[in-house]
């Protein structure tokens, strides 16, 4: 019942397909029979990344793949270019990170493994659903993703089971499924407008007008909802202060960033010359860079810290859409580049983060900043990696945070929009200000000695890998980069 | 079919969805929200969708009527909840929700005029859509207020579902039931019914944890 | 002597003063703890030996050194030699002094007096590094190794003025230091200058581009302020009187025999001296020049007559001796076509001074100690130098007369007059030194006298020997006039007959009223007044400071109190985050909104097109 | 070996002893000590393979693309060369220093670790051929020499930590808008291309006048610059090998080293002087030279009064490029090296009292030339070159500086370098002064504060050996000015080579 439009790529398709859907067997694998150990966790995940290694490599020598489901007379778009090849890859990375992260920290944390089976199906269907996302070309395969994700997330969330994780989840649960119901208001207009759901046909037939217009405003509010945008954040930072840390390294790095990606697709093809409300979407990211990092400043649990800090690096993002609508080309490349570099950049380093800073609070058994007092002995690997994670978050270099603001600033110089300039220095004082007040309480020497429980080392290992990886896209750049030019912009 | 006999029906769903909304004993709330599904499923039915009526029949009235029973604890459980929602908004905050509701519902109706009266509805527009076209909107209007405004959590999950409905009218009636209409719908009342369930299981725990039928004021909620 | 020798040698005279300083730590090292050796032994005298001997047996030698510094040039001729030669001879015999003056102080350090040993070693240390300091100025061309040598005998010397550790002494040192410092600041001022403006490293160079560059005169200026610190031009002659009494004697014959040329040599190498293309305004500052030398040559003997302590009273008589010769360096600017005659005599009466105070100095530590020797004889002895100053004997009556004549036949008798006059300043300042030393001596002669044949009065006897008989071993051009005339000899010496005369008297006077304590004029005149100018400006200075650092912390801490408003400021900000979480739903509706409207009226204002 | 491959090894070299620091565990204090000095050991010699190879004409490069139109460059030309080579040597010293200083005291592999990290940062700084490569490895420096200010993690350090990120990294930013909006303006501007801004139009001027005095403001925090010069003093606070690697070799050398970049390979050194940039300069460094000299003298404690010399000091090389002509940019280029030397003898010295002998404030000093001579005569050399004295190199840097600013038409600037070098005096003479010439505790008078008697020789011979090379080599600096590869000669190659046409 498949179809794909072009049967000379059918390898190619089958092989994306196929790993696309993989996680979900294998979660279910791992819900009956839960992992003890990190290793077969790494190899029962490694082939995925390096299939979508080798469909990059096939991309970049054929261009993009595309075609299409026929499912009872519903035609199911799907393409898979650079950007969504590269964001495939991020994902799998990300997601065999946590996979192999949260096996320890079960052991860690000490949950009976039933408990905890419950983690393993969800992180499959949450895999699928955010390769479907990349991949997605009609609206009908985002709405369905999109959904899935955000159930699964919830259901990742709602975990420990502890009151603070419920009520979160609860209002996550709440605002996630009112964010869809506006996306499908928008949806539908556009579907009563221009009779089509798939992305190509939109953007060929779609002129701007009121209804576009409309449509893509209820779009928007209910994906910056998902995405946590300011002031549309309020859901998110309880969340993660509670959730799993496998879970809030997955959700601050990937699953915000879907709504994000689905947000940015549409705008591009349906009012890439919406100027105004481009502007707004710009003006609303810096107040999110703004405000997450003085919450995040002024926070009083390293959990809290990271997870405000998500809520300001978002709005690093949103600085893309008043610098991709109606600037010069020169302008709109640079920014398309940034952008992506800096998703990348944050996925890894926040999940890195989290995990780091997860494992500092499971050390210590503390999550206050000021009982992280003399850590910096007893826990240097952990310290160390949170540390390497916050160069990217700072921007400072050799990071990819770095080279994205580097992006972003040149783009924004280029476009005289010196707005985003200051918007882009004062955000960069506040997340030094944060990533440093909770490396001074660290760095605290006259403390007392505590009490402190070393973690499993695998665990501080997997964080220093994905903060190192962030580290080393800032000045190996050039790769994905090239690829992503190459793929252009939609 | 007759505009009038369309009307009637579309009347009659707009009542059940503010009987359903405004009630504040929980146990007829969930009664009237069963009713209101069976007719949304009489609807789609006769809009020439059966397999949605079918659909929404068994997961909009049964199941998700069976999960806002399970939550309000009259499906043997130990614990129930209390019967009625005596929780008040304050009264510049309820003036902020309607406006902010009666705003979103100019915003679609504007967008939806724009397609009627522009004649840039896809599908050839079609005397009998628009009544469908209106409750929607008024349901959809009804369910987001509602859902902004409510405190008690059920009776949230309750604005969820109406809203959910709301915006499935609206759909059909913009697009007509094609299938990819239906498609959407489709995943949308499976999401709305998982949604449910899930929202359900979570106020039971959370009325047994630490009793609470709200988000707000509970410990660790706020900093 | 070859050039390779030369090579070999001038370095290594240079050499071997430091190469003898670094034997004294060394030896202490290797001594065992409990015998302490004395480290002022036959070696450590030898340390000018080498120089002594080169700058004898060469005549015009020079050496190039590309690796040194900025490029050395280092060199011996006409001008250099004697000077080496007369500085290398008095810093031997003042050392051979040396060792039998703190002979006392070796006994102490052998019983194990600590401070006395530390005094010791760190005279033995500093008495070579002065002395290779010394010397390379006088053998630089280049204008790095002659600053190099200025600045470490300058400095070294320090420590020699302070040995005694006494209150005295560090105001004496802390005068001779902050005059010092003073000179060297001018001195790097004018040669960086005069150097940037000719793009030279050589002091040829130097002397050359300062006639053409514009604002020459200014540098000149500078230098001669500079080395007339050292040179005791009036006014800034402050540290003399101060240091000269406080340091060892040894020590204060060769800073006021050696080491006041220093600034002589600086003024020779830098100044423009004879040089005819010099304008007007080298004239200018040579007369300024030469009314600065007049004042210190007349002015000082006055000052001097009134101390008490023989060797401030031939501090005081350095001071004047240095203006006469500021005088005649001055003619070199005023009238350069003199300059060939009078540079000759400008260096012979400089090696005179040299010699002749060495040994009036020395003659004072002679004083103190006297030797085995008649009364008779040894005043005999101690007033000869000083007659030969005033220039009435050997070495003073050649000196005088090289310049007198040379003036005399370039028309400026009202020079020689004015210096007539300071010479018989000079014989007061003498005979006052004479009276003070027999005051003193009547003293020691009491507790005992020491043997004839010890180092000390062999050197005395040697500096005597040495400066009586300098125009006959000096040598060289130097002398080429040769003795006056009978007929002429009047016209010099009435100043010593005048002088005498004056002595006597003031001496009756005196005797009969004894002057009232409150006349007695401190050594270092302008020096007191300077001190509490200095401490007002210390504590105006110290107290700018204070507030410098108080406003910055006042401004500091203006911002830190900012920074904590600010930070409440956020803090109560952040409370924000409730309201926002209550109200996402409502949040969500109005940016739906805001989105549409900006959507709509975007597209409105851009218009159809 | 291939000249990219050269420069990745040495660079390699640094970073490859950080990582494996980090790994080793903290007892390894003979592993550490082996792989600390076999590095620098290594990498000296690297660096004087490259030395000798650019003196015979062989170039080393290296380049990578990180964004279009931006690429990574390494490349050793001898400016580069002249820095890394500085910064080698006085690494191997302080690298020995610290190994003694530190012996005991805890957290010595996060010490070590950050401190060859930092080591890899300075000679990245050096080696970059390009702003960006630059910038990288500039705020690399400002993050891992955080953990070596606040080491000690007292308050007092945590705040100096805190006060020295807020100057920096504000710096850094700034830097980088500066660096973009030149990048947006003139693409990428390899070190030497001074041609690519010497051909913008009249109505560019303004901006690119703009543009430098941004970029200034961002070097001149590290640099030290009066008003921005506030971190330095409170940086004190660090250990001893810290303070002399912030102030000596790799912080404020840093910022001095990019101004250098900025005026002479980006700018061009004709172009500045056109857009009437460089009195800006010689104004701020003289303001700078004169006000951290004042500050000096004011201070009652040894390392606050050597920090603020430094601020003085360091001026002088900024100063030195303000003049134009060959001789200020030797001045400035030899200055360079010149302070490094100087300075990280006093700040040894300074540590060396404090560890054997408790002495933290300067009239604790009295006699202190009497119980460790050899350390009070390094100190010597140090506060005599700093003034300007012969044949300490301090000296030629006055007179490349004095005759520079004749060369360049502003004699006032001698009446600065005067009134600097007697400041100098009345701040450093009176040290000496304690030293050699008061009685102090070994004359049986008063008591150290906290005497430890380290070792057989007056104080630890890992402290002291340092401590006396670095004395050692700024007096033969001095002395030998004139033979080859001495730090003047090689600023004189310099010049000749790149500034003169």
């Amino acid at each position: 019942m498949s179809v794909p439009l072009d049967p000379s790529l059918s390898v190619e398709a089958a092989v994306l397909w196929l790993s696309l859907l993989a996680p979900l067997p294998l979660g279910l694998v791992a819900w009956r029979f839960p992992p003890r150990r990190m290793l077969p966790v790494l190899l029962a995940g490694a082939p995925l990344p390096l299939v979508t290694l080798w469909l990059l490599s096939r991309l970049a020598v054929d261009g993009g793949l595309e075609g299409a489901w026929s499912l009872g007379g519903l035609l199911l778009h799907w393409r898979l270019d650079a950007l969504a090849g590269l964001l495939l890859l991020l994902t799998q990375l990300l997601l065999l990170a946590s996979a192999a992260y949260a096996v320890g920290h079960r052991r860690a944390i000490a949950v009976a493994e039933r408990d905890f089976a419950g983690f393993w199906p969800l992180l499959g269907g949450l895999a699928a659903a955010l390769g479907l996302i990349w991949v997605a070309a009609d609206l009908l395969t985002l709405y369905a993703a999109l959904e899935l994700m955000g159930l699964c997330a919830v259901g990742m969330m709602l975990l420990p089971g502890t009151a603070q994780a419920l009520t979160a989840g609860m209002r996550y649960l709440l605002y996630a499924l009112v964010g869809s119901l506006a996306w499908l208001l928008g949806v539908a207009l556009l579907l009563g407008a221009w009779g089509r759901l798939d992305l190509a046909g939109l953007a060929a037939d779609a002129e701007p007008g009121a209804v576009t217009g409309i449509a893509m405003a209820l779009l928007a509010a209910g994906l910056l909802l998902k995405a946590a945008i300011f002031p549309l954040h309020g859901w998110l930072v309880p969340v993660h202060a509670s959730a799993w840390t496998p879970v809030s390294a997955l959700h601050g790095a990937l699953v915000v960033k879907a709504s994000f990606f689905i947000l940015m697709q549409l705008w591009q093809r349906l009012v890439p010359e919406a100027l105004a409300a481009a502007w707004l979407l710009g003006g609303l990211g810096s107040l999110a860079i703004l405000w997450g990092g003085l919450q995040a400043w002024r926070a009083s649990e390293l959990k809290q810290v990271v997870a405000w800090s998500t809520v300001g690096q978002l709005g690093y993002l949103m600085l893309a859409f008043p610098l991709l609508a109606g600037t010069s080309a020169a302008v709109a490349t640079l920014a398309w580049q940034a952008t992506w570099l800096q998703l990348a950049g944050h996925a890894l380093a926040k999940a890195a983060m989290f995990m780091a800073a997860g494992n500092l609070v499971l050390a210590v058994g503390q999550s206050r900043l000021g009982d992280l007092a003399g850590t910096s002995r007893w826990l240097p690997l952990s310290l160390m990696t949170f540390g390497i994670a916050a160069v990217t978050l700072m921007g400072l270099p050799p990071s990819a945070g770095f080279t994205a603001k580097w992006l972003l600033l040149q783009a924004a110089i280029l476009a005289g929009q010196w707005p985003w300039v200051v918007v882009l220095v004062a955000g960069t004082l506040l997340t030094v200000a944060y990533v440093f007040r909770v490396l001074r309480c660290a760095l605290v020497e006259d403390a007392p000695r505590r009490e402190v429980r070393p973690v499993p080392g695998g665990m501080d290992l997997i964080a220093l890998m994905l903060a190192l990886a962030a580290l080393a896209l800032g000045l190996g750049a050039e790769w994905p980069l090239a690829l992503l030019r190459e793929g252009g912009l939609p | 079919m007759s505009l009038s006999g369309e009307l009637v029906p579309a009347a009659l769903l707009v009542i059940l969805a503010a009987a359903c909304l405004l009630d504040r004993h929980l146990r007829r709330a969930c009664l009237v929200f069963i009713a209101f599904a069976l007719l949304m499923a009489l609807a789609w039915w006769r809009l020439g969708a059966p397999w949605l009526a079918l659909v929404e029949a068994v997961l909009g009235a049964l199941l998700t009527g069976t999960a806002l029973f399970h939550g309000l604890g009259h499906l043997g459980a130990r614990s129930p909840l209390p019967l009625r929602d005596h929780a008040r908004r304050p009264r510049h905050q309820a003036t902020a929700r309607w406006l902010a509701a009666l705003a979103w519902l100019a915003l679609a109706a504007a967008a939806v005029w724009g397609l009627l009266g522009g004649g840039e509805l896809s599908v050839p527009s079609e005397v009998m859509r628009r009544p469908l076209l209106a409750t929607g909107l008024a349901i959809m209007a009804l369910g987001l207020w509602a859902f902004a405004h409510h405190l008690h959590l059920l009776r949230r999950l309750l604005a969820f579902n109406v809203l959910g409905s709301g915006v499935f009218l609206l759909l059909a009636g913009l697009a007509g039931p094609t299938v990819e209409v239906q498609g959407l719908i489709l995943v949308g009342l499976v999401v709305a019914l998982v949604g449910s369930v899930l929202g359900a299981a979570l106020l039971r725990r959370l009325h047994a944890l630490d009793g609470r039928v709200s988000l707000g004021g509970g410990a660790g909620d706020d900093r | 002597m070859s050039d390779a020798l030369f090579t070999f040698a001038l370095p290594a005279a240079l050499l071997w003063p430091l190469l003898l300083m670094l034997w004294v730590p060394l030896m202490a090292a290797l001594a065992d703890r409990g015998q302490p050796r004395t480290p002022l032994d036959g070696l450590w005298c030898s340390a000018p030996l080498p120089a002594l001997a080169l700058a004898l047996g060469v005549e015009e030698r020079s050496l190039a050194l590309d690796w040194w510094l900025l490029g050395g040039h280092w060199a011996l001729d006409g001008t250099r030699g004697p000077l080496v030669a007369v500085t290398a001879l008095l810093w031997l015999l003042a050392g051979v002094y040396a060792r039998d003056y703190l002979a006392g102080e070796q006994a102490r350090a052998v019983t194990g007096d600590g401070a006395a040993e530390a005094r010791l070693r760190r005279f033995a240390l500093l008495w070579p590094l002065t002395l290779s300091g010394n010397l390379l100025l006088l053998v630089a061309e280049d204008i790095a190794s002659f600053y190099l040598g200025f600045a470490v005998m300058t400095f070294a010397a320090y420590g020699l003025v302070v040995h005694a550790q006494t209150r005295d002494a560090r105001t004496g040192g802390l005068a001779y230091l902050v005059m010092a410092v003073l000179g060297e600041g001018l001195i790097l001022a004018g040669l960086l200058w005069g150097a940037g403006s000719a793009g030279t490293t050589t002091l040829g160079g130097l002397r050359e581009g300062m006639l053409e560059a514009p604002g020459g005169v200014w540098m000149g200026l500078l230098l001669w302020l500079g080395f007339g610190v050292k040179a005791g031009v009036v006014g800034l002659h402050l540290w003399l009187p101060l240091a000269h009494p406080v340091a060892p004697t040894p020590a204060s014959a060769v800073l006021s025999g050696a080491m006041i040329k220093a600034g002589l040599v600086g003024w020779l190498v830098t100044l423009p001296l004879g040089e005819t293309a010099a304008g007007e305004a080298f004239a200018w500052l040579g007369r300024a020049m030469l009314v600065a030398g007049l004042a210190a040559a007349i002015g000082a003997a006055l000052y001097g007559v009134c101390q008490r302590h023989p060797k401030a009273v031939l501090a005081y008589s350095s001071v004047s001796q240095m203006g006469m010769v500021t005088v005649l360096v001055a003619m070199g600017l005023v009238a350069p076509a003199l300059w060939p005659a009078l540079s000759a005599a400008v260096v012979l009466f400089a090696a005179h001074h040299a010699l002749t105070k060495g040994a009036l100095f020395l003659g004072v530590g002679i004083g103190e100690h006297p030797p085995r020797l008649p009364a008779w004889l040894l005043w005999t002895l101690l007033a000869l130098p000083a007659l030969s100053l005033t220039g009435a004997l050997a070495s003073g009556l050649a000196g005088k007369w090289a310049f007198k004549a040379v003036l005399d036949d370039g028309g400026y008798k009202v020079v020689v007059t004015w210096l007539s006059l300071a010479a018989v300043g000079t014989t007061a300042l003498m005979a006052r030194t004479l009276w003070c030393q027999w005051q003193g001596e009547r003293q020691a002669r009491e507790d005992g006298l020491a043997p004839l044949v010890s180092p000390m009065p062999l050197a005395w006897l040697g500096a005597l020997l040495a400066a009586l008989t300098l125009p006959w071993w000096l040598g060289g051009e130097l002398v080429d006039r040769g003795w006056p005339p009978l007929a002429k000899l009047p016209g010099l010496l009435w100043p010593l007959a005048l002088g005498l005369a004056v002595s006597v008297m003031a001496w009756a006077v005196a005797r009969r009223r004894p002057p009232r304590a409150s006349w007695r004029l401190p050594p270092g005149d302008l020096w007191w007044p300077l001190v509490s100018g200095g401490q007002r400006l210390r504590v105006w200075g110290q107290g700018s400071l204070a507030r410098l650092g108080s406003a910055q912390h006042a401004w500091v801490a203006w911002w830190v109190a900012r920074e904590r408003d600010a930070i409440r400021a956020l803090d109560g900000m952040t409370r924000g985050e409730g309201w926002l979480r209550h109200h996402a739903a409502v949040l969500m509706i109005g940016v739906a909104v805001g989105l549409a409207l900006l959507m709509l009226f975007g597209m409105a204002s851009i218009g159809p097109a | 070996m291939s000249g990219g491959l050269l420069l990745l090894a040495t660079l390699g070299t640094s970073l490859l002893t950080a990582v494996l620091i980090f790994l080793l565990p903290e007892r390894a204090f003979r592993a550490r000590t082996g792989l600390n000095l076999g590095a620098a050991l290594i990498k000296l010699s690297l660096v004087a393979w490259m030395v000798w190879g650019l003196s015979r004409g062989r170039g080393y490069a290296v380049e990578f693309p990180v964004l279009e139109g931006l690429a990574f460059v390494l490349r050793a030309d001898a400016l580069g060369i002249m820095f890394a080579g500085l910064s080698s040597l006085l690494w191997l010293f302080t690298t020995v220093y610290a190994i003694g200083y530190l012996e005991d005291s805890p957290n010595r592999k996060r010490f070590f670790g950050f401190f060859s990290l930092c080591v890899a940062s300075t000679l990245g700084i050096s080696l970059a051929g390009n702003l960006f490569t630059f910038l990288v490895f500039y705020e690399l420096l400002t993050l891992s020499t955080y953990p070596l200010v606040v080491h000690r993690g007292t308050s007092k350090a945590l705040a100096a930590g805190k006060v020295y990120l807020r100057f920096t990294l504000t710096a850094g930013l700034v830097l980088m808008i500066g660096m973009v909006a030149l990048h947006v303006l003139a693409g990428d501007i390899r070190f030497g291309q001074r041609e690519i801004l010497a051909e913008f139009g009249p109505e560019d001027r303004l901006l690119l006048v703009g543009l430098f005095w941004v970029l200034i403001a961002g070097f001149g925090v590290k640099a030290a610059l009066v008003p921005l010069h506030g971190w330095l003093p409170r940086a004190m606070v660090a250990p001893a090998p810290v303070s002399a690697l912030l102030h000596a070799v790799a912080v404020v050398k840093a910022g001095a080293f990019g101004i250098v970049r900025l005026v002479y390979d980006v700018y061009g050194i004709e172009l500045s002087a056109e857009l009437g940039l460089l009195y800006g300069l010689v104004a701020v460094a003289s303001v700078t030279i004169l006000f951290g000299s004042l500050r000096a003298l004011a201070q009652q404690e040894l390392k606050p009064r050597l920090a603020y010399s430094t601020v003085s000091q360091v001026a002088y090389i900024v100063l030195g490029i303000g003049l134009f002509g060959p001789l200020g940019t030797i001045a400035a280029l030899s200055h360079l090296l010149h302070q490094g030397l100087m300075k990280i003898t006093l700040f040894f010295c300074a540590g060396n009292y404090a560890e054997e002998l408790g002495i933290h404030r300067i009239d604790e000093l009295d006699g202190a030339g009497r119980r460790m001579p050899l350390t009070s005569l390094a100190f010597s050399v140090g506060a005599l070159g700093m003034i300007g004295v012969p044949p300490v190199v301090g000296f030629l840097s006055k007179w490349y500086l004095g005759t520079g600013a004749i060369q360049a038409g502003m004699p006032w600037v001698i009446a600065v370098l005067v009134a600097s070098s007697l400041l100098n005096a009345a701040y450093f003479l009176p040290i000496l002064g304690r030293l050699w010439f008061r009685p102090g505790p070994d004359h049986g008078v008063g008591a150290w504060p906290e005497e430890r008697c380290l070792g057989r020789l007056e104080t630890h011979a890992w402290l002291l050996v340092p401590t006396l090379a670095t004395a050692l080599f700024s007096l033969l600096a001095g002395m030998l000015a004139g033979m080859p590869f001495s730090p003047l000669e090689w600023a004189s190659r310099v010049v000749n080579a790149e500034y003169l046409p």
